[in-house]
C-alpha cells in the first residue's frame, strides 16, 4: 500500500487540491457500498475514507449516523469493512478507514493493522483518539507502515497542532467547523487559519472537513488546504435515492464530478 | 497490566492522564474537545486547591441541598438481618438523590470558569433535573439531551426540567435511550464549547469526568465515615451502594479505599438475570472496551459494538461504567455483584414496610445486595457487625413502575403481590451471594 | 364575645374544653368517642409534660425525618423583590412535608398509648403516605380512608400508602373527596376506638387535635425563630404560610405570637378567585359554624350544609379550616388573604426558575402571598426587610397539574405557557395585596 | 307539645317498652316523607324522630346517609323539616329532630327552638352535641320546654352516663353497638349494662338504638331498655321501592307491626 501522501503530491503536482471521498461501508449493502466508492474513484476523488459503522458515532451528524445505523441494521461487521477496503484499493487509490476506536480494540489493534495493511488499507482516520491517547495504535501503525490521520480542530492549541502535526502520516484531517459532520451553507472562517497553524507544525498535508458539499465550497476551501475532505454530501445522493442504486450512483457521479472541479478550478 | 502503578493512598487515583492502573480511563475523545477537557481539568484541579471554591461548595451543599446527609440505623431491618443497617440518606437531599452533589460542584465550576451555558445528559431524567436545578440556582442556560423515547416515558421529569427554566432536546438516534443522549449532548459540545460546560451525570466518561464527578460525591463517603465512626465508634464492616455510571458509589467508596478492614460492595443491575442476557451489569459480565472517551468495562459486541443494557431502574441503565470501579475491580479493592430486577424490587418494598422509607429503585438494588452482606457477617461477626448502604435516592419518581410490579394504585382492588410475604422471606439467610 | 379570654401568653391557648377565645373549637362529637378524645387528650398533655417522650420524638423527627429543616435566603427571590426572603425548607423533610411532623408525634402518642392501629384521612394523599410512613416505622396496622374520586384521580399515592403496607379505603359516599373520608374515618373510629388511633391530617377537628397537631408542628416555627436570630440576629419582619386545615401555618405562628412586632399571614386558597365562588378561602369568605367537631370559620350555605370547596391544590381544598386560625383572625393577630389558583401557579413557576426549587402549590400559595408582603415591607423598610415563609412541602406530586397548567411535559413542543415572563412580572409591584 | 317521656310512661304502663321510628324529612320528597312518617304512626311507633339531612353525617351508616343525600340533592331545606315536624305532631305523638349540629347554629339556636316548639315538635336528639358543649341548646330547650335527647355509648365513664342521664330530658339514647347507624344481625351484649348504667344514673327512660331491624330484635331490646329505636331498617323500607310509594308504605307498615309485637312481646 501506499501513504496517501502520494495522493496530495499528486494534486500538488497538478497545482490543485485532492479531493477525499467518505462513505460509511454497508450502505446501503456491503456490495453497494462498494459500488458507491468505485463510482467516486471512477469521477475524480483522490483519496477515500471508509467509514466503519459504529453504535456510538459522537462525531457524526444525523446523515452519516442515518447510513450507519442502517449499515449495521444490515448486519455490517468489521470484517466485511476489510473487505471494502481491498475492492476499494484494489483501484489503486489511497484508501483509509476512518473508525471510532472501540471496535479496533475489540478487534485486536495489532491484528487490525496487519490485516488492514494486507487489505491494501492506507491507514486510518481516527475521530476519537488523539496522539497523546494513541500510543498503541501509533506504534502498530508505523510497525505496519500504514497512514495515522488524525484531527486537529479550531480549539486546538499551537502545542496541541504542532503535537498532530508530527504524529500524524498521511495528511493531518482539520475540522474547518466546531461541530459535528454535516453538510453546511458556508464553509467556515476557521479553517484558514487552522491549516496555517498546521502547516506552521510540519510539512504533512492538510485536508479540511466537514460541512463541504458543492463545487464551490470545495474551490473555495481548496484555495488554502492540500485537500477538500467530502462525507455527509455523498452519503446524502445515497440516502435521497434509496432504493434506486443506479439513480444513487449518478448522483454520486454528478457531485464528484462537481468536487472534482471545484477543487481544479480554486487556484485559477 | 504494568509495575508501575503507584501503592499506598494513590494507588487508586488517575495519573495525570487520567489513567486508573494505566489501563482504565484516559480521554478518547475528539481534538475538538481536547482544549475544553484540558480547561476542565485545569479548572477543577485549581478549584479543589482553593480554599474559598471549596468552602463555597460546602456552603450550597449545606444551605441549598441539605448536607450533611443523616446516618440513619434502620433498627427494624438490622433486627431482620442480625446485623446494624446504617442507611445513608442522600434520599433526603434536595431533588431526592446524591446527584444534587455533583451538579452543583459542576455549575459552581462553571461560574468560575466563566461560562454562561451548561449542557447535560439525561435518561430517566435524574440528572438532568439535577442539572436544570443547579442552573436555574446559578441563573445559567441550560439545555438537556434525552434520548426521545425517555422524554416519551418520562414525561413528569421532562415537565420538572422545563419548569426549572430548562430546554430539553429529544435524541431520536440510535436506540434514542441514554447513550444516545449522551452522544448527542457531546456533539452539541463540539459545537459549544466555548461558553458551555458539560455538567456530566456520572463518575463515567473521559478524564477528568471520573475523577471529578468522584471529587463532587466523595462527600458521600466523608461524611459517613465520620458520622459512623462518631455514632457508633467505629468503621463499617462493609460498604454497599448501586453502580450505574458509579457517582453514588465512588463517593461512597472513597472515603473507604484505604480502610483495608473495610468490605467493599458495588451492586450492578442484574436485570432479568446475567445469564439471560438482559442486563447492565457491566463489571460482572461486560469486556474492557472504550466507550464514552474511557477504557473500562463495557457491554459490547464481538465487534465491539456497545450492546442495549436492560435494567428495571432506568439510572442503572448503562452500558458503560466509571472507570476507576474498573480498576477497583480489577485491583481487588471492591466487589461488583449483580442483583436482578426482583430482588431490588423486593429490597424496595421491604425497605417501604419496616422503615416508612420507599427508595430509589437504583438504591433499592444497593440495599438487596447489602442486606445479604448483612446476613452473613452478621452470622460471622455477631449482630454488631454494621453494613453502611447509600440510599442514593428517594422512590417517588419510581412509584410508576413498582405500580406495574406489585400490581399497586387500585383501592379497590389492594397490592396483586403479597406483599405481606416480603418481611417474612427477608428473615431468611442470604440469596444474592449464594446465586452468583 | 367574652371578657374572660385570657390576655398574655396564654391569651391564644385552647381552654381546658378546648375553645379557643371562648368560641372556637371545642368537641361537637359523638358520646361514642369523647372518651377517646379525652383520653387521647389526657395521653397527649402527659406526654407533652414527660421529657422521655419529648426526647423521642425530637429524637425520631431529627434522625428520621430530618429536621431542624433548614433556613434558607433565596438570594435570587430577595433580589427581585427588594426584601430578605427565606425559605423554612420543611420540603426536604422526610416524604416531603411538613406533614411528618405530626404523623410521627401521632404515631409516637399511639405507641404510647399502646394502642395497635392507626387510621387517617388523606385528600390527595399526602396525608395518608406520611400516616403510612410513620406506621411502617412504629409498626402499626394502617388504614387511610381517601375519597373514591380522590383513589382514581391519584393513583400515585393510592400505590405508595400500598407499598408502605397500610390498607387504602376509597370513600364513595357524598362527594365522595376529603370531606366525606373525615366523616368515613370517624365512623371506623367509632367502631374501633379501643385499639385504634385516629392520626388526624391537620389542626383542625374536635379537641385535642387542633392544639395537639400544633404541638407536633411547632418546631417549624420554633426552629426558624432561632434560625432567624442566629443566622440575621433580628426576627422577621412577617411570617407566612398557606392555610388548607392550618397545621403548617400554626406550627409556623405559634413561635411568633407574641412577638408583636412580626406580621402573621395565612394565605388562603382563592381558587378561581373568591368572588366566583369557586374557592376554598374559608376564612376570608366563610361564616363561623360546626364542621368535624369544631367551631370555626366553614364554607356553607343558608341552612349551614358544607358548601364544596374548590382549589388547584388538593392539599388546602378543605371547606374548614383550624380553630385557633378563626380565632387569630378574629382576635386581629393574624391576616388571612386569599391567593388564587393562577396566582400560586405564578409562584410555582417564579421560585422553581429563581432557586431551583420546585414547591408544592400548596406552598406556592404562601411564596406568592408573601412576595407582595415582601415587596410592601422592602418598600417600606428597606432591603434589610425580612420575609420569612413556610415552604411546607415539595411540588414533585405537582408536576400532572403543572404539565396542565404550563402546558409541559412535551420536549417536541416546549411549554405552552411563557414561563420567561415569570420572572419579570415578578419584579413589579404587589399585586395580591392590592386585589384584596 | 308534650314531652316525648309521655309516650315512655304510657308504654310502661303497658308493661312494654317504647318504639321510635326514624326517617329523614324530605325522602323521597318532603309530602313522601310526611306520609311514610304517618304510617309508621299509624301502624304502631309510639314517638317519631325527623331526621334532618346534612352534608357531613359523621354517625350515619351508608343506608340513612343515601336516603339523607337523596334528600338533600331533592332540595330539602331545614324549613321543610319544621313542616313535617308539623304535620307528624299532629297526630299526637310525640315527635323529635334528630340533627347535627351545624344546621341549628346557622338557623339560630334560640329561633330554631322557637319554632320547632311552634310547630309541636318534642325536643331534639343530637347525635354531635354532648351535654358539656351544648350549653346553648340546653338554654334554649329549658326555654321553650323541649326534649333534649343526648347519647350515651358503651364507652362512656359512669362518670359521663349519669352527667348524660342528668341533663336529657324526654329519654336518654343508648347507642347499643360501637359504630354508626345501620341494621345488623344482632344485637350487642353492650347494649344491657349500658341501660344499667343510665338508669343508676336518674330516672329518664333509656332507648336503645343502632342495628335493631326486627321484631325480634326489637323484643330483645325491649327486655332491658325503656324504649326501641329502630332507623336504617325503616329507611331501607323506602329505599328498596323506590319509585313505587305504595309498595314502600305497605312494608314500612309491615315492619313497624313486627316491630311493635316485637316491643311487646318482649316481657311476656
Ligand atoms: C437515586 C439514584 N441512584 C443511583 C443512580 C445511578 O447513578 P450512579 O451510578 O452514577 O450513582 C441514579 C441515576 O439516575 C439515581 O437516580
Ligand atoms: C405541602 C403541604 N402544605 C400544606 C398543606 C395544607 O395542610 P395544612 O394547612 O394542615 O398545613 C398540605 C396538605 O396536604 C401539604 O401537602
Amino acid at each position: 500500500m501506499t501513504s496517501t501522501s502520494t495522493a496530495f503530491a499528486t494534486a500538488r503536482e497538478e497545482g490543485r487540491a485532492a479531493l477525499v471521498g467518505y462513505l460509511p461501508a454497508g450502505y446501503p449493502t456491503v456490495e453497494g457500498s462498494i459500488r458507491a466508492l468505485r463510482t467516486m474513484v471512477e469521477a475524480g476523488c483522490d483519496a477515500i475514507e471508509i467509514g466503519l459503522p459504529y453504535s456510538d458515532p459522537v462525531m457524526d451528524g444525523p446523515t452519516i449516523q442515518a447510513a450507519a445505523q442502517a449499515a449495521l441494521d444490515g448486519g455490517v461487521r468489521t470484517a466485511d469493512v476489510l473487505r471494502v477496503v481491498e475492492a476499494v484499493a484494489e483501484t489503486g487509490v489511497p484508501t483509509l478507514v476512518m473508525t471510532y476506536w472501540n471496535p479496533i480494540e475489540r478487534y485486536g489493534v495489532q491484528r487490525w493493522a496487519a490485516d488492514l495493511a494486507a487489505a491494501g488499507g492506507a491507514g486510518m482516520i481516527t475521530p476519537d483518539i488523539t496522539p497523546d491517547h494513541g500510543g498503541e495504535w501509533i506504534a502498530a501503525a508505523d510497525e505496519h507502515d500504514l497512514d495515522k490521520v488524525f484531527l486537529v480542530a479550531p480549539s486546538s492549541t499551537d502545542e496541541r497542532v504542532a503535537m498532530t502535526a508530527r504524529e500524524s502520516r498521511g495528511f493531518v484531517y482539520a475540522a474547518a467547523v466546531m461541530g459535528v459532520t454535516g453538510a453546511r451553507e458556508s464553509s467556515s472562517d476557521l479553517a484558514g487559519p487552522l491549516v496555517a497553524r498546521v502547516r506552521a507544525g510540519g510539512d504533512v498535508p492538510v485536508a479540511v472537513g466537514i460541512g463541504v458539499s458543492t463545487g464551490d465550497q470545495a474551490a473555495e476551501v481548496a484555495a488554502y488546504a492540500d485537500g477538500v475532505i467530502v462525507g455527509s454530501a455523498f452519503v446524502r445522493c445515497l440516502l435521497d435515492h434509496e432504493g434506486d442504486e443506479a439513480a444513487g450512483l449518478d448522483a454520486l457521479r454528478a457531485l464528484t464530478t462537481d468536487l472534482a472541479e471545484g477543487v481544479r478550478r480554486a487556484r485559477s | 497490566m504494568s509495575v508501575s502503578v503507584p501503592s499506598g493512598p494513590m494507588r487508586y487515583e488517575a495519573d495525570e492522564r487520567g489513567y486508573f492502573g494505566e489501563t482504565w480511563g484516559g480521554r478518547f475523545m475528539p481534538e475538538a474537545l481536547v482544549a475544553a477537557l484540558d480547561e476542565l481539568t485545569e479548572a477543577w484541579r485549581e478549584a479543589m486547591a482553593d480554599d474559598a471554591f471549596v468552602a463555597d461548595f460546602e456552603r450550597v451543599l449545606r444551605d441549598y441541598a441539605g448536607t450533611p446527609s443523616r446516618l440513619y440505623h434502620a433498627e427494624r431491618l438490622s433486627e431482620l438481618v442480625g446485623a446494624r443497617v446504617l442507611l445513608k440518606r442522600e434520599d433526603l437531599n434536595h431533588t431526592g438523590a446524591h446527584k444534587i452533589r455533583n451538579v452543583l460542584g459542576q455549575a459552581l465550576l462553571t461560574r468560575r470558569m466563566g461560562k454562561t451555558r451548561v449542557i447535560a445528559e439525561t435518561g430517566a431524567g435524574q440528572h438532568g433535573v439535577a442539572s436544570a436545578t443547579a442552573a436555574a440556582w446559578f441563573d445559567l442556560d441550560c439545555t438537556v439531551y434525552m434520548g426521545a423515547v425517555d422524554t416519551r416515558r418520562q414525561a413528569l421529569n421532562v415537565a420538572r426540567m422545563q419548569l426549572l427554566g430548562a430546554k430539553v432536546v429529544p435524541v431520536e438516534s440510535g436506540s434514542a435511550t441514554l447513550k444516545d443522549a449522551i452522544n448527542e449532548a457531546l456533539r452539541d459540545w463540539v459545537a459549544s464549547v466555548d461558553h458551555t460546560a458539560y455538567l456530566f451525570g456520572t463518575a463515567a466518561g473521559p478524564h477528568p469526568f471520573p475523577s471529578m464527578v468522584r471529587d463532587f460525591c466523595r462527600g458521600i463517603g466523608d461524611e459517613a465515615r465520620a458520622q459512623c465512626l462518631e455514632q457508633y465508634g467505629v468503621l463499617p464492616d462493609a460498604v454497599a451502594a448501586c453502580v450505574g455510571g458509579g457517582s453514588n458509589a465512588i463517593g461512597l467508596f472513597t472515603a473507604f479505599l484505604e480502610d483495608e478492614g473495610v468490605e467493599i460492595h458495588g451492586f450492578e443491575p442484574g436485570g432479568d438475570g446475567v445469564e439471560t442476557g438482559r442486563h447492565a451489569a457491566t463489571i460482572h459480565a461486560g469486556e474492557a472496551g472504550v466507550l464514552h472517551g474511557a477504557r473500562t468495562y463495557v457491554l459490547q459486541d464481538e465487534d465491539g459494538q456497545t450492546v442495549e443494557s436492560h435494567s428495571i431502574s432506568a439510572g442503572l441503565d448503562y452500558p458503560g461504567v466509571g472507570p476507576q470501579h474498573s480498576w477497583l475491580s480489577a485491583a481487588g479493592r471492591a466487589t461488583y455483584t449483580p442483583v436482578t430486577d426482583a430482588q431490588a424490587m423486593e429490597a424496595m418494598a421491604l425497605l417501604s414496610r419496616t422503615e416508612g422509607i420507599i427508595p430509589a429503585i437504583e438504591s433499592a438494588h444497593a440495599v438487596a445486595g447489602a442486606l445479604d452482606v448483612a446476613k452473613r457477617l452478621g452470622q460471622e461477626r455477631g449482630p454488631d457487625a454494621t453494613v453502611l448502604i447509600n440510599l442514593s435516592g428517594r422512590g417517588d419518581k419510581d412509584m410508576g413502575t413498582a405500580i406495574e410490579w406489585f400490581g399497586l394504585g387500585d383501592a379497590e382492588e389492594g397490592p396483586e403481590a403479597d406483599l405481606e410475604q416480603v418481611e417474612a422471606d427477608a428473615a431468611t439467610g442470604p440469596d444474592t451471594e449464594a446465586q452468583q
